[in-house]
């Protein structure tokens, strides 16, 4: 039973932490707009947002300053409550999965071990999928709420599209955790560990799974583009035909909430995929013990980044899916894949398991 | 730290339990109605977990397990019922869909 | 639990068996499985198939089971534990507590014989339907019941255990049944097949219970077992529970072998296809109960007053039938009331204790019975039909093998030297009077009975095949041979009924009762125990005075006979007529049918239509119960039909409403 | 612990009360997820994450993502009010008085409130709980799936526009 002034620390350590996460989080937000206007730019071999600021550094500060200012519409006949509810809902939920990933190797200050991470659940893959399933509702809410065909289609869409993909996501990850053996994330970056062993030797192979769980993670990965609705997958706003979906109505804050929703929801599949697939923030660690504590940390943010990087990759190339093909994506390719892997890895560990 | 006795747990699944009950006899919209049976199954999955941690063996959670899959199956059916419903009558009021009295 | 000494036993029994036997137990299977397969094939697709592929579904069947019967005996006799009997539980069939009955064979000598005895007859028999069913319809229903019973004969004859018996013993009964009703359009064949089922039932239901008193006394059905058990006994323990089981399952044996009083179901038998009197009502089925009292030989052994009884019924069921014979003009019946007093004879063979002699002459029997009744066939056709021998006569210049057949089994059966029904009819008498249980007056029975067993033969014969023809000219030119079809099963029958006697030469004529000594490992135990528990036996007549005698009684009944219908045949209607009173009795074979008719029919139907019918089914179950139901539940339905008001919510209230009543009752409980 | 209990008891309350107090499907939808997620707060307390998330991940995620989606689907706006039902009318409010009383009174004669006794916290780890699963309970779990199956038949079936 920690003392008082125990918890008032652990506490106080939280709180600094929650602090940290949710800043760097926002700024990466804000500035992953940047750079997809930006990358998108050069794709197209345009020059992208240059007159604010160096390179138009500071675009995104201007965004928010516009977002601020700029005039908040309801639209007639819609739901009030709920219309405010929605983005809300989302930006919440969005913001709530970072909690429990964790970002770099835990370290001991004054004797007390202090992981990088805001809470170690032992479920935290489940937890986050609890929370990314609760974030179908902020959309089909906003849509059906702002009481427009276009907005409530892209609802519905988009409702019936995360719940569709939402099962090729949890298939897909079955097998990594069969491999840990656990759902702490922690627990599943620290089983990949080391390098591969192949009979003894070691072949200079980072030990990490997607080099034996590659279909899973090419599941997972098309899932979580579908789940975030981003290109090829972003049917719900789909704007040459629904204008812009769910969001059509909303402007100003709230809009921006959404914006932030979705940039968030790209972060954190990002932070999974690195979690699960790629071994965290594992990789080359040396020098003295701050950079000891900072390379991981680093080593992960340079993954994720590379994620994010490729999302805006797709995103200027790739065209857009038509609906019916999203679904049967889904149901009919994605989901049996999933359940393939999950076969063959369970085969596997049990024959390992055996001799 | 003070503990809750097991009775404070049945208590509160009594309540949404009689609360589910009401809202099926007062609510006229099927959908709710609806909900309201999913309300009342909460309410016993509460019972069974109160119990199975108060009895210390794990079966309570299995069962409330159990009975979340059957609701989604439940579910499942019923919307789809309620959908062919709403072709049939045009309404979602429960009370016109008296066709099969006598 | 007392199966598991047993199942060592049986296991230990079976690898000796495996040992000396190749696998006799296949071939067992082997012999008992075709017919039943013929009868499926044929049930099942014989509507589409040809008459050909039926008949040679069948035949083949038959035939094949034939061939393993005899590969089966062979193989049994060059095993060197031989005389051991052999039993092989293929699967356990019941098993509920102590009782466990086992899908087993048991097979020993005496089984080889019957076995053997009804392959053979039952091949050729269905050798001859096929040309005698040709023009008769529904030739694979026939073929098929024909393979069906094969099969439950063999399984009665093979059971190792009394419910397997007992199986085997009611479906041959069920068999009967379906084949003398096979005509089922006609309503007097329809109800003799109906009174040969119920009438048989009433032995069965001594069976069964003889069965059960058995198992209650030795906690155990296996012919094995049982026999062990009981041979155990000292002389005289549990004599009244022995002579109780001994009894009831004579009962059965009665009803089946159609024995004094359950006799009358035999004659209504023949309305069924002649084939089918040949088989069923002749060879096999109905020496099937001399067979169980023969296998149950011990428990006779053990119950001398039931072996008595058993011996006594027999000489008066031979005496009585073969008086009602004589009076028959109606060949078929003539040839049952025969078949009837066969069967006594041999169950007095059973009964003096030479049971060896009662097999031997139920295996002669079978061939020259069912020749006769073949040959009975082969007229009928020729005669379309017609079977009243005042219709007939001189027929053997149109039936020459028919004739020659008829001759032949005739002579067997009258006991004339050097044919088959000689030798074994010759033990019996001989044993009648010198047998274990021997008594003076079975035996001058037996003698008279034999005596007129020939005088009523020969009469057949000389009024069908002799003397000058009586046939209207409208049937006149109609007549004509059978088919080889026919003819060749007639032939080879004939045979067999010349040779399947010399198995054993008679002692009188310093023979060595070969066949006797054969049965000896199966009859021994009783015969002994027998022997000790009846020292003494006549011994005033030697066997040749004994077979003089018999020969002597056959020897007037062939004069009588010849004199009476070929050199002046007024004589018959002079005796008829002085006798009138009894000659009536006897051509109305003592007015059985009609008494039986008075005790037992008259008063059920009375009681069942005055009573049961207009009182209980009418007036309490119909009106009171059936209708009472439905108007009380269609009153109350009225009543609650309001409550389905169709409206949800209301619903709701309602089992909210249980629920809380419910609780409340609980609430009252504690 | 105690207080979050009370807390999360009360919000429970509170929303099944509005569940049924709504008269719009959809408030009445969202506040019965507010339920869902204070039962899984519960459920938490009483040291069952697994069931929690579950309970969190199907109901709320997945079952009454498609309430709302038929909600939305048929458009259901504000319930009309009838009164035909006449035995509902007079008869459910005593019941529902007489059944919440009567439950409540069972649970006080039965589980007195002083009874603390708290069995030590048992293991309902996924590991444990699938154990159970797999083990003891593995047909009535493969029943489950098939009762899914025919219930997903089902509802394609019935939902189908020709029927």
């Amino acid at each position: 039973m920690a003392t008082y002034s125990d918890m008032g620390f652990l506490l106080l350590v939280a709180c600094v932490k929650i602090a940290v996460v949710l800043l760097v989080l926002l700024t990466t937000v804000a500035y992953l707009t940047w750079l997809e206007r930006k990358v998108v730019a050069h794709i197209q071999a345009r020059w992208g947002p240059y007159l604010v600021g160096p390179h138009g550094l500071l675009q995104p500060v201007a965004d928010g300053v516009k977002f601020i200012l700029k005039e908040d519409i309801l639209p007639l006949e819609a739901d009030r409550v709920v219309y405010w509810l929605a983005p809300f809902l989302g930006f919440v939920l969005a913001f709530l999965c970072i909690s429990v990933i964790p970002f770099g190797r835990g370290f001991t200050f004054h004797g007390h071990p202090i992981e990088l991470q805001i809470a170690d659940l032992n479920i935290g893959l489940l937890f986050i999928f609890a929370v990314t399933s609760l974030g179908v509702y902020s959309i089909a809410l906003a849509g059906w709420s702002s009481n427009s065909k276009y907005s409530l289609f892209g609802g519905l869409r988009s409702s019936a599209q995360m719940i569709s993909y939402e099962l090729s996501l949890g298939l897909a990850v079955v097998g990594v955790v069969m491999l840990a053996g656990t759902l702490s994330l922690r627990g599943i970056v620290d089983a990949q560990s080391g390098f591969w062993h192949i009979a003894g030797v070691n072949t200079w192979l980072p030990h990490w799974n997607i080099f034996v769980q590659p279909v899973a993670f090419f599941v997972y990965f098309t899932a979580a583009v579908a789940e975030t609705n981003r290109v090829p997958f972003d049917l719900p706003e789909g704007e040459t035909e629904l204008v812009a979906g769910f969001h059509t109505e909303y402007s100003s804050m709230k809009f921006a909430m959404f914006f932030m929703s979705e940039y968030a929801n790209m972060v954190t599949v990002s932070c999974l995929a690195t979690l699960l697939f790629f071994g965290g923030w594992h990789g080359p660690v040396f020098g003295p013990a701050l950079l000891r504590i900072l390379l991981p940390v680093f080593w992960f943010c340079l993954k994720v980044f590379g994620f994010l990087f490729f999302y805006i990759w797709m995103r200027g190339t790739l065209p857009r899916f038509r609906y019916d093909q999203l679904m049967s994506l889904g149901w009919k390719f994605l989901l049996p894949l999933g359940l393939l892997n999950i076969l063959v890895t369970s085969l596997a560990i049990a024959w390992h398991e055996a001799g | 730290m003070p503990i809750v006795p097991l009775s404070h747990y049945l208590a509160l699944s009594i309540i949404i339990f009689v609360l589910g009950a009401a809202g099926f006899i007062i609510r006229r919209n099927i959908i709710t109605v609806f909900m309201c049976i999913e309300l009342m199954l909460n309410a016993v999955n509460l019972a069974f977990m109160a119990f199975s941690r108060f009895l210390g063996n794990l079966d309570g959670q299995l069962f409330v397990f159990f009975v979340i899959v059957v609701a989604a199956a439940e579910a499942a059916v019923g919307l789809a019922i309620i959908i062919a419903l709403y072709r049939n009558h045009e309404s979602l009021n429960i009370e016109d869909y008296d066709s099969m009295k006598m | 639990m007392s199966r598991v000494p047993k199942t060592r036993a049986e296991k230990g029994n079976r690898k000796t068996v495996r040992g000396t036997f190749m696998n006799l137990e296949i071939l067992l299977l082997l012999m008992v499985l075709p017919p039943l397969l013929g009868a499926a094939l044929n049930g099942i697709f014989g509507r589409r198939f040809s008459q050909g592929v039926v008949s040679l579904i069948a035949c083949g069947g038959a035939g094949l089971s034939m061939v393993f019967a005899l590969l089966a005996a062979w193989v049994y006799s060059a095993s060197r534990s031989q005389p051991v009997p052999f039993t092989y539980p293929y699967f356990t069939w019941i098993q509920v507590g102590e009782l466990q009955a086992d899908y087993a064979f048991y097979y020993d000598r005496l089984t080889l014989i019957m076995t053997l005895t009804v392959t053979v007859v039952a091949f050729l028999i269905h050798l001859y339907s096929r040309g005698y069913m040709e023009h008769e319809g529904g030739y694979y229903r026939f073929f098929c019941y024909l393979n069906l019973f094969l099969f439950m004969m063999l399984t009665l004859v093979t059971a190792a255990n009394y419910p397997l018996m007992f199986v085997g013993w009611e479906g041959v009964g069920l068999c009967s049944y379906l084949l003398i009703g096979f005509y089922f359009r006609k309503k007097s064949a329809a109800d003799a097949g109906k009174k040969a089922f119920i009438v048989t039932r009433i032995g069965d239901a001594g069976f069964t219970v003889g069965v059960a008193l058995l198992f209650w006394t030795f906690h155990s059905l296996d012919f094995h077992t049982v026999y062990r058990r009981i041979a155990a006994l000292p002389q005289g323990e549990f004599a009244g529970v022995l002579t109780a089981i001994g009894l009831l399952i004579f009962l059965g044996a009665v009803g089946k072998s159609a024995q004094l009083p359950l006799y009358v179901w035999l004659p209504d038998a023949m309305e069924g296809p002649t084939p089918v009197s040949a088989l069923i009502h002749a060879a096999t089925m109905v020496t099937a109960g001399v067979y169980l009292v023969a296998r149950s030989s011990i428990i006779y052994a053990h119950a001398p007053a039931a072996l008595a009884v058993v011996g006594v019924i027999g000489c008066l069921t031979a005496f009585y039938a073969a008086t009602i014979a004589l009076t028959q003009n109606d060949l078929k019946r003539m040839l049952a009331y025969s078949t009837i007093s066969q069967l006594g004879y041999m169950f007095l063979g059973c009964g003096v204790g030479v049971f060896a002699a009662g097999i031997f002459h139920l295996m002669t029997h079978a061939f020259f019975k069912s020749l006769l009744f073949l040959a009975a066939g082969s007229v009928m056709h020729a005669m379309n039909g017609e079977l009243d021998m005042r219709k007939m006569g001189g027929l053997r210049h149109k039936l020459k093998i028919t004739h020659a057949t008829f001759l032949i089994a005739t002579l067997a059966i009258s006991g004339v030297p050097f044919f088959s029904g000689f030798f074994s009819k010759d033990e019996i008498l001989g044993g009648a009077y010198e047998g274990p249980l021997g008594q003076a007056w079975l035996y001058w029975a037996g003698t008279f009975t034999a005596g007129m067993t020939a005088f009523y033969m020969f009469r057949a014969l000389a009024m069908t095949f002799w003397g000058k023809s009586r046939v209207e000219p409208a049937a006149e030119h109609h007549l004509h041979e059978s088919s080889s079809k026919m003819t060749v099963p007639l032939i080879v029958l004939a045979f067999f009924s010349i040779v399947a006697g010399y198995v054993s030469w008679p002692r009188a004529w310093h023979g060595s009762e070969a066949f006797d000594r054969y049965l000896a490992p199966v009859f021994a135990p009783a015969q002994d125990a027998l022997r000790n528990a009846h020292p003494y036996h006549l011994e005033d007549l030697s066997p040749g005075a004994l077979m003089g005698f018999a020969l002597l009684a056959a020897a007037i009944g062939i004069g009588i006979a010849l004199w009476w219908y070929l050199k002046s045949t007024e004589i018959p209607e002079q005796l008829a007529e002085r006798f009138a009173d009894l000659y009536t009795i006897l051509i109305h074979k003592y007015y059985i049918d009609e008494f039986y008719n008075w005790l037992i029919v008259r008063p059920i139907c009375v009681v069942s239509d005055k009573f049961l019918w207009r009182v209980v089914d009418v007036g309490a179950i119909d009106n009171t119960l059936v209708n009472g139901t439905g108007e009380a539940c269609s009153t109350v339905g009225g009543l609650l039909r309001r409550i389905q008001s169709g409206n949800i919510p209301s619903y709701a209230a309602w089992v909210l409403l249980g629920a809380v009543l419910w609780l409340l009752y609980i609430f009252v409980i504690h | 612990m105690a207080i979050l209990f009370y807390i999360c008891a009360a919000v429970a309350v509170l929303a099944a009360l509005n569940v049924i107090l709504q008269r719009t499907p959809v408030y009445s939808a969202l506040s019965l997820i507010v339920v869902l997620c204070s039962l899984a707060g519960v459920y938490l307390l009483l040291g069952a994450e697994f069931m929690a998330v579950i309970q969190v991940i199907i109901y709320a995620g997945a079952i009454m993502v498609l309430f709302v989606f038929v909600i939305m689907l048929l458009n259901a706006g504000h319930e009309t009010t009838t009164h035909r039902s006449r035995m509902a009318r007079w008869l459910g409010a005593p019941l529902i008085a007489a059944i919440l009383v009567e439950l409540l009174t069972v649970i006080w004669g039965q589980f007195p409130a002083t009874a603390k006794l708290l069995p030590a916290p048992l293991d309902a780890s996924p590991a444990a709980i699938g154990h159970l699963l797999f083990r003891n309970y593995v047909l009535p779990f493969e029943v489950t799936s098939i009762v899914i199956l025919v219930a997903i038949l089902g509802a394609v079936v019935l939902a189908k526009k020709e029927f």
